[in-house]
C-alpha cells in the first residue's frame, strides 16, 4: 500500500471516480491544465480531457449552478470552490437549491453534486483563505457535510460523495493537504457518510471532533496516555447531518466530553452536538460538557503570532482533556 | 401587429393549434383568479400578456427533447411541454397529486421531470446557469438538445444572469435566454430597473447574439427562437432574446398594482393583446371561423371546469409525508 | 398610547429614524412607491422622497454592497431584503464584507448597515417564502441578529439597530407583522441590542426562544397557569451574540429548561442554547434540556395541513412544558 | 506606443511624476519578490505590467476628494493616494504599524480611510457594489466626488459586477470601474473566461459608456479617465474602463506560471514594458536625462531599503490584541 498525502488521496479518488463512471466530470477555476492550486487535480486534464475537467470562469455562483443543472440531467459534476471562503457567492445556489431540489419536486428530480473546498487555517492565509464555514450550511436538510480528518479518509468519503444520489459539501482541510499522510489502499473503497468513526477507544475523557483537530486530537492522546489518562475520540466526518447515536454512545462511555473545532466557538457546529449530549445523557454526564474552539472573531490574521493564537493544536487540546479528566 | 410575411413557414393548423394553446393559458390564468377571489386558492401569479411569446418560442423548440427551466409566469411553456389542466389546477390548490411538487411549493413553481420541465424554486434567476448546466451535459453526451430557459426583465439583473450567460458563452452550450419584459418587476417599471435601451443590449458583452422582438408578434418571435435553436445544434452557442410585452394582471394575487400605476395605464395595453391580434389575424386569413372560435373556447371551458372539479376535491398530501423526500433512499 | 401591529411599529421606527438623521435612507425592492410589499415603508417615499426610499433594481447583492458602501462613507443605510429567503445572493457581502469591515482594518473603517428581513412560516409561503435564516448567520463575528417578538420591542430594537455602528441583521415575523398588536409609545426610546429579557417571571419551566414562539409561549404559559404551572420566558431578541449571562440565570433559576424555535431542529441557534447551558448548568438541572422546533424537512410546505404540521404552536409548546413539569 | 500627441495636458513635471511613482510601484514589487524567495515575507501578489495604467489613471482622479477602491494589484494607485513606503512593507510583513489592517490581512488587502482607500477583502469583486455605495453617498450629500474601483478582467464575471454597475448605471451614480485586462485570471486565458471582444463591451448592457485603451498609453488612459471622471461630476452616471496589459509575474508568489504558460509568451511581453517606454518618451522629448533618470532609480532604491530595515524590525501586534475591534465600543 503506498502512503499518500491528503491531497494525493483526493486526488486518486477523482481519478479512479472518473475512470469509473463517464457521467463525472470535474469544473472549477484553475483546475483544469493548472491542476488546481493546490494540485487535487493534478493530471486529470491530461488524462480525461478538457471536456472532463473543465476550467470555469471566475463565478462561483456560476459553479455550483451549472453544476447543479448538470447533476439534475443526470451527470455526477464535482465542483471545486478555490478556497472554502469563496463559496459564499454561491450560497443561493447550494442551499435554495441543490439542497432542495428533492424535496420541492416531490422526488421528481434530485441533484447529486459534490462540491469540494479547502478550509481551515494555518498556512497564513488571512481572513479570506482560512476560514472554517460548515456551520454556514449546517441548518439545510437535503444536504450532506463531510469532512474527512485523514488521507484514508478523504479518498472513501469522497468516492461515496461523488456516487451520492445527493448533494453533498466536502471539506478538506488545507493545512492538513501536505501535513497528513497514511497507507491509502490503491483499490476502491467507500466510507459510509452520515456516520461518525471512533479513531481512538479510551475510558477517562470522549473528545469529539473533525478534520485536522482529529490529527491534533490523536497527538494529545498519545502523550496522556504515558500520563496514565485514557482517551476515546469520536471523529464526526459527517458534521450534517449528525450521528446522533455515536455521540450519545460516546458522550455516555466516559461522562467526560471535550468537543474541538477550529471554528469561532459561538455557532459553531459543536453547539448542536452539545444539545444532543444534554438532551440524552444527562444522568451519564460527571462533569460539564466542555468546548475547545477558535475565539469568536474572524479567522483568523496574517501575522503568525495572531494566527497561532487563534488555532486549536495538540497543546489546548492536551491542557483540556487534563482538566477533564481531573474535574 | 402579427407580421403576415412570415408566416410561410407555419401551416395553418399548426397557427390555430398555436391560437388554442394561446388561449387556454389566458383561460386558465382567468379561472385562476376567480377562485382566488372567492377564496379557493390562495395565490395566483398570471401569464396574461406574455401567451403570445410563451408559446410562440415554444413551437420554436423540439419538445420532445429540448429541457425547458420556466419561470413562475409560464403557464404557456409548461402546457405547450405536456403539463396537462388538470395537473396545473392540482398544483393551484396544492394537492398530493400536483406532479410539480405533490402541494409543496407554492403555485406556479413548475417541474416535471417526463416532460423535460426542470424544476424550479422562488429566488429567481437560479435557473438560468441551471439551463447551462442542462446544455452543457447534453453538449456532452453529444445529444441534440438544447435548454431554454426564461425570466422577467427585473429578474436580468440578478448575478446569475450574468454568471450563467457568461459560462454559456464561454463554452458555446446549446441554451436559449428568453427573457420576458412586462416592463415591471412588481412594482417598479423598467426605468428603475436598467439603464440600457434593450435587455438584449446584455448579448454584446457575452459576445452571442441578442435580439428585441415584439411579444405580442407571434411569427417573429418563433422566427427568432427558430434561429436561436438552429445556432445552438450547430454548436455555435447560446442566444439572448427578449420579448417586448405588458403585465396585464399585478403582479400577483397579493400586490395592488393601483399604488403604482394607473387604471388608464393597463386599459391602454389590454387594447393591444396580442391573443386578440392573433385570432383577427386567424380569421382573417380564413384560417378560423367565428363560430369555430367558440367551439375553441366551450373546448376551454369545459376542460378547465373539469379540472377546477377535479382538484378542488382532491386530497391534500397526508401529514405523515411531510418528512419524506429530504434525501433518496440510497442507490445511485 | 395607540395599539399598533407589529408591522406598524417597524414603519414608525423608520420614519422617526429618517426624521431624527439625514444620513439615515433606505433602500431596497418596492420600498418606494408600493411602500414596500408588507408595506413597511408604507408613506416614507411620501415623506421623504424618492433619494432617501430608494428603489433598488432586483439584486440583492448589490442592494446590501451598495448599502455597505454608503455605510462606510458615514451613511445609515436601512437596507430591505423582501423576504428573508432572498438574502442568500447578499450572503458574501453580508459575511465576508459587512461582518468583517472592522476587524479587518484594526478599526479604521466600519459598516453600520441595518438589514430587515421578513421571515418565518404560516402564511401559506411555500418553501422559498417561510425560511428561518438566522442559523446561517450566527457564526460570523462582527455582525448581530436581532429577532424582536413585539410591536414594542420591534420599535426599539429597530432605533437601536440603525444607531448601532456595525452591521445589524433584523429578522422580522412575518405572521406577527399583523398578528401581534400592542401598545407603543410615540415618543422615541431604544432597547439594548445584546440583552436577552425576561417576558415572564416563573419557578417550574423556563422557556428560552425569540421571535414570534414568544408569543406562543405566552399563550402556553397562561393557559399551564390555570393548572398551577408556572413559567419563566426568556426572549433572547438578539441572537448572536448571544446573552450568555441571562440564559444561564434563566436555567438555572428552574432546573427544567425547554428551547424553542420555529426553525429545523438541527443547526438552529437552539443548539448554542443548550451548549451554554450545558457548560455552565450542569449541576442545576433537573432534567434534560429538551428542545422544540421544526422537523428537519425545508421550510415548509405550501399545502395548509402540511404547513400546520411543521410549524411550533402554542398548542406544542404547552405539551411541552407539561411533559417538563411533570418530569 | 506612446500617443505623443496627447501630452499637451501634462506638464513635463507631472509626466516625470508620474514616471516616478510607476517606477516606485515596480521597484517596490521586485523587493517584495526578493523578500519572499529570501523567505522574510510570505506571501507577493504584484502589480508589474499594470504599473502604468494605475498611476495613469490616478492622475486623472482627485486625489483630495475621490474614494478608491483598489484590487491587490494596485500598488501604483495607492501610492499615488498617498499610502507611503514604510507603510508598504509594514503590511507585506503583517506588522502591527501595517495601517490597511494591523497585520490581520494578506499583504495587498488595502485600506487607508485618511487617504480615502476604501478597505478590501479577497473574494473578488465585492468592491464594485462598495463603489456603487460610497457614489451614492456622495451624490446624497451633493459632493462633487468620485469612487473609482478596479478589478482583473476574470473577475468581470462575478455577479457582483452586473449588479453593481447596473445600479450605479440606473442611478446615474459618480464612478469609474476600471478593469484591468492581463489576460490572465491565474492560470485561466481571457479566451476561457469571456467570450465578447473587449469587457467594455459590458458596458452597453448597463447603458454606459465603455472604453478600451492600451494599458500602456499612460496618456490615452489619463485621457479616458479624465472623461469619465468629468461625466461623473456632471451627473452623467458611471463609466466603465477597460485596460489591456500584461501580466508580468505568475499571479503571486505561490503560483507557478510555468505550468500553463511558456517562458517566451512572457519574454515577449516584457519587451513591451509600458514603463521602460514611457521612460524613453521622455528622454526622447528631453524630459529626462539617463542621469536623472539614474537618479530617481537612486533615491528610490534608498527609500525600498530603508522602508524594508524599518518594516522587517517593526514587532508584530501583540497577541492580547486578537479579539480587539470585531465590534465597536459604543456611541455612534
Ligand atoms: C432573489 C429574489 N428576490 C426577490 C424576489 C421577490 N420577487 C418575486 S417576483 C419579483 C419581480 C420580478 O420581476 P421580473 O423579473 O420583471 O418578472 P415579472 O414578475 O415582471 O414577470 C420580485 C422582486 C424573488 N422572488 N427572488
Ligand atoms: C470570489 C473569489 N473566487 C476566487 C478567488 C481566488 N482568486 C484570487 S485572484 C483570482 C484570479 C483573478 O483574476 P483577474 O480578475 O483576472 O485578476 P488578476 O489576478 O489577473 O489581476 C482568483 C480565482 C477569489 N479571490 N475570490
Ligand atoms: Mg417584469
Ligand atoms: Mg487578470
Amino acid at each position: 500500500m503506498a502512503v499518500l498525502t491528503y491531497i494525493q488521496a483526493v486526488n486518486q479518488a477523482l481519478r479512479e471516480e472518473l475512470e469509473r463512471d463517464e457521467k463525472v466530470f470535474i469544473l472549477g477555476e484553475d483546475v483544469g491544465q493548472r491542476g488546481g492550486v493546490f494540485l487535487a487535480t493534478d493530471g486529470l486534464y491530461e488524462q480525461f480531457g478538457e471536456e472532463r475537467v473543465l476550467d470555469t470562469p471566475l463565478a462561483e455562483s456560476a459553479i455550483a449552478g451549472v453544476g447543479i443543472g448538470a447533476a439534475m440531467y443526470g451527470m455526477k459534476p464535482v465542483a471545486e470552490m478555490q478556497f472554502a471562503d469563496f463559496i459564499m457567492p454561491a450560497i443561493n445556489q447550494i442551499i435554495s437549491e441543490a439542497a432542495r431540489i428533492r424535496y420541492r419536486s416531490n422526488n421528481d428530480w434530485n441533484c447529486p453534486i459534490t462540491i469540494r473546498a479547502p478550509y481551515g487555517a494555518g498556512v497564513h492565509g488571512g481572513l479570506y483563505h482560512s476560514q472554517s464555514i460548515e456551520a454556514i450550511f449546517a441548518n439545510q436538510p437535503g444536504l450532506k457535510i463531510v469532512m474527512p480528518s485523514s488521507p484514508y479518509d478523504a479518498k472513501g468519503l469522497l468516492k461515496s460523495a461523488i456516487r451520492d444520489e445527493d448533494p453533498v459539501l466536502f471539506l478538506e482541510h488545507k493545512r492538513a493537504y501536505r501535513l497528513l499522510k497514511e497507507e491509502v489502499p490503491e483499490e476502491d473503497y467507500t466510507l459510509p457518510i452520515g456516520k461518525a468513526e471512533t479513531k481512538r477507544s479510551g475510558e477517562d475523557v470522549t473528545v469529539i471532533t473533525y478534520g485536522l483537530c482529529v490529527h491534533f486530537a490523536k497527538q494529545a492522546a498519545e502523550k496522556l496516555e504515558q500520563e496514565g489518562i485514557s482517551t476515546e475520540i469520536l471523529d464526526l466526518r459527517t458534521v450534517y447531518p449528525l450521528d446522533q447515536q455515536a455521540i450519545i454512545e460516546a458522550a455516555s462511555k466516559t461522562g467526560k466530553v471535550l468537543l474541538v473545532t477550529e471554528d469561532n466557538k459561538e455557532g459553531s457546529i459543536l453547539g448542536e452536538v452539545a444539545a444532543i449530549i444534554s438532551e440524552h445523557c444527562l444522568y451519564d454526564l460527571d462533569a460539564p460538557v466542555k468546548r475547545l474552539a477558535g475565539p469568536d472573531t474572524p479567522a483568523t490574521p496574517f501575522a503568525a503570532p495572531l494566527e497561532k493564537a487563534f488555532l486549536v493544536n495538540a497543546d489546548k487540546i492536551e491542557q483540556a482533556i487534563r482538566e477533564l479528566a481531573e474535574f | 401587429m402579427v407580421n403576415q410575411t412570415k408566416q410561410a413557414e407555419l401551416s395553418k393548423d399548426t397557427l390555430v393549434a398555436m391560437y388554442q394553446e394561446m388561449l387556454l393559458a389566458r383561460r386558465i390564468d382567468e379561472r385562476m383568479w376567480l377562485l382566488n377571489r372567492a377564496g379557493s386558492i390562495p395565490f395566483v401569479v398570471s401569464c396574461q400578456g406574455q401567451e403570445v411569446a410563451q408559446i410562440a418560442a415554444s413551437y420554436a423548440l423540439n419538445k420532445d427533447e429540448d429541457f425547458v427551466l420556466p419561470y413562475y409566469r409560464d403557464l404557456g411553456v409548461v402546457l405547450h411541454f405536456g403539463m396537462t389542466v388538470k395537473e396545473v389546477f392540482l398544483q393551484a390548490y396544492g394537492k398530493a397529486e400536483d406532479p410539480n411538487s405533490g402541494g409543496r411549493q407554492m403555485p406556479s413553481h413548475y417541474g416535471q421531470k417526463k416532460n423535460r420541465i426542470v424544476t424550479g424554486s422562488s429566488p429567481v434567476t437560479t435557473q438560468v446557469p441551471h439551463a447551462a448546466g442542462f446544455a452543457l451535459a447534453s453538449k456532452m453526451e453529444k445529444r441534440n438538445v438544447v435548454s431554454f430557459v426564461t425570466l422577467g426583465e427585473g429578474s436580468s439583473n440578478q448575478g446569475d444572469f450574468h454568471e450563467g450567460l457568461n459560462f454559456a458563452a464561454v463554452h458555446k452550450l446549446p441554451m436559449i435566454v428568453m427573457v420576458e419584459n412586462n416592463k415591471y418587476a412588481i412594482s417598479v417599471p423598467l426605468s428603475r430597473q436598467v439603464a440600457c435601451e434593450n435587455i438584449s443590449d446584455r448579448a454584446i458583452g457575452y459576445g452571442i447574439p441578442g435580439v428585441t422582438v415584439d411579444g405580442n408578434d407571434a411569427l417573429e418571435i418563433y422566427r427568432v427562437v427558430k434561429e436561436a435553436h438552429e445556432r445552438a445544434l450547430n454548436g455555435e452557442g447560446p442566444t439572448l432574446i427578449e420579448t417586448i410585452s405588458y403585465r396585464l394582471t399585478p403582479h400577483s394575487s397579493d400586490d395592488d398594482d393601483m399604488t403604482y400605476r394607473t387604471k388608464d395605464e393597463v386599459a391602454d395595453h389590454r387594447t393591444l393583446d396580442g391573443i386578440a391580434q392573433f385570432r383577427d389575424m386567424l380569421i382573417e386569413q380564413g384560417y378560423l371561423t367565428e363560430a369555430e372560435d367558440q367551439e375553441i373556447e366551450e373546448k376551454i371551458k369545459q376542460e378547465i371546469n373539469e379540472a377546477t372539479d377535479y382538484a378542488e376535491n382532491a386530497p391534500y398530501a397526508g401529514v405523515s409525508t411531510l418528512t419524506d423526500h429530504v434525501y433518496g433512499q440510497g442507490g445511485e
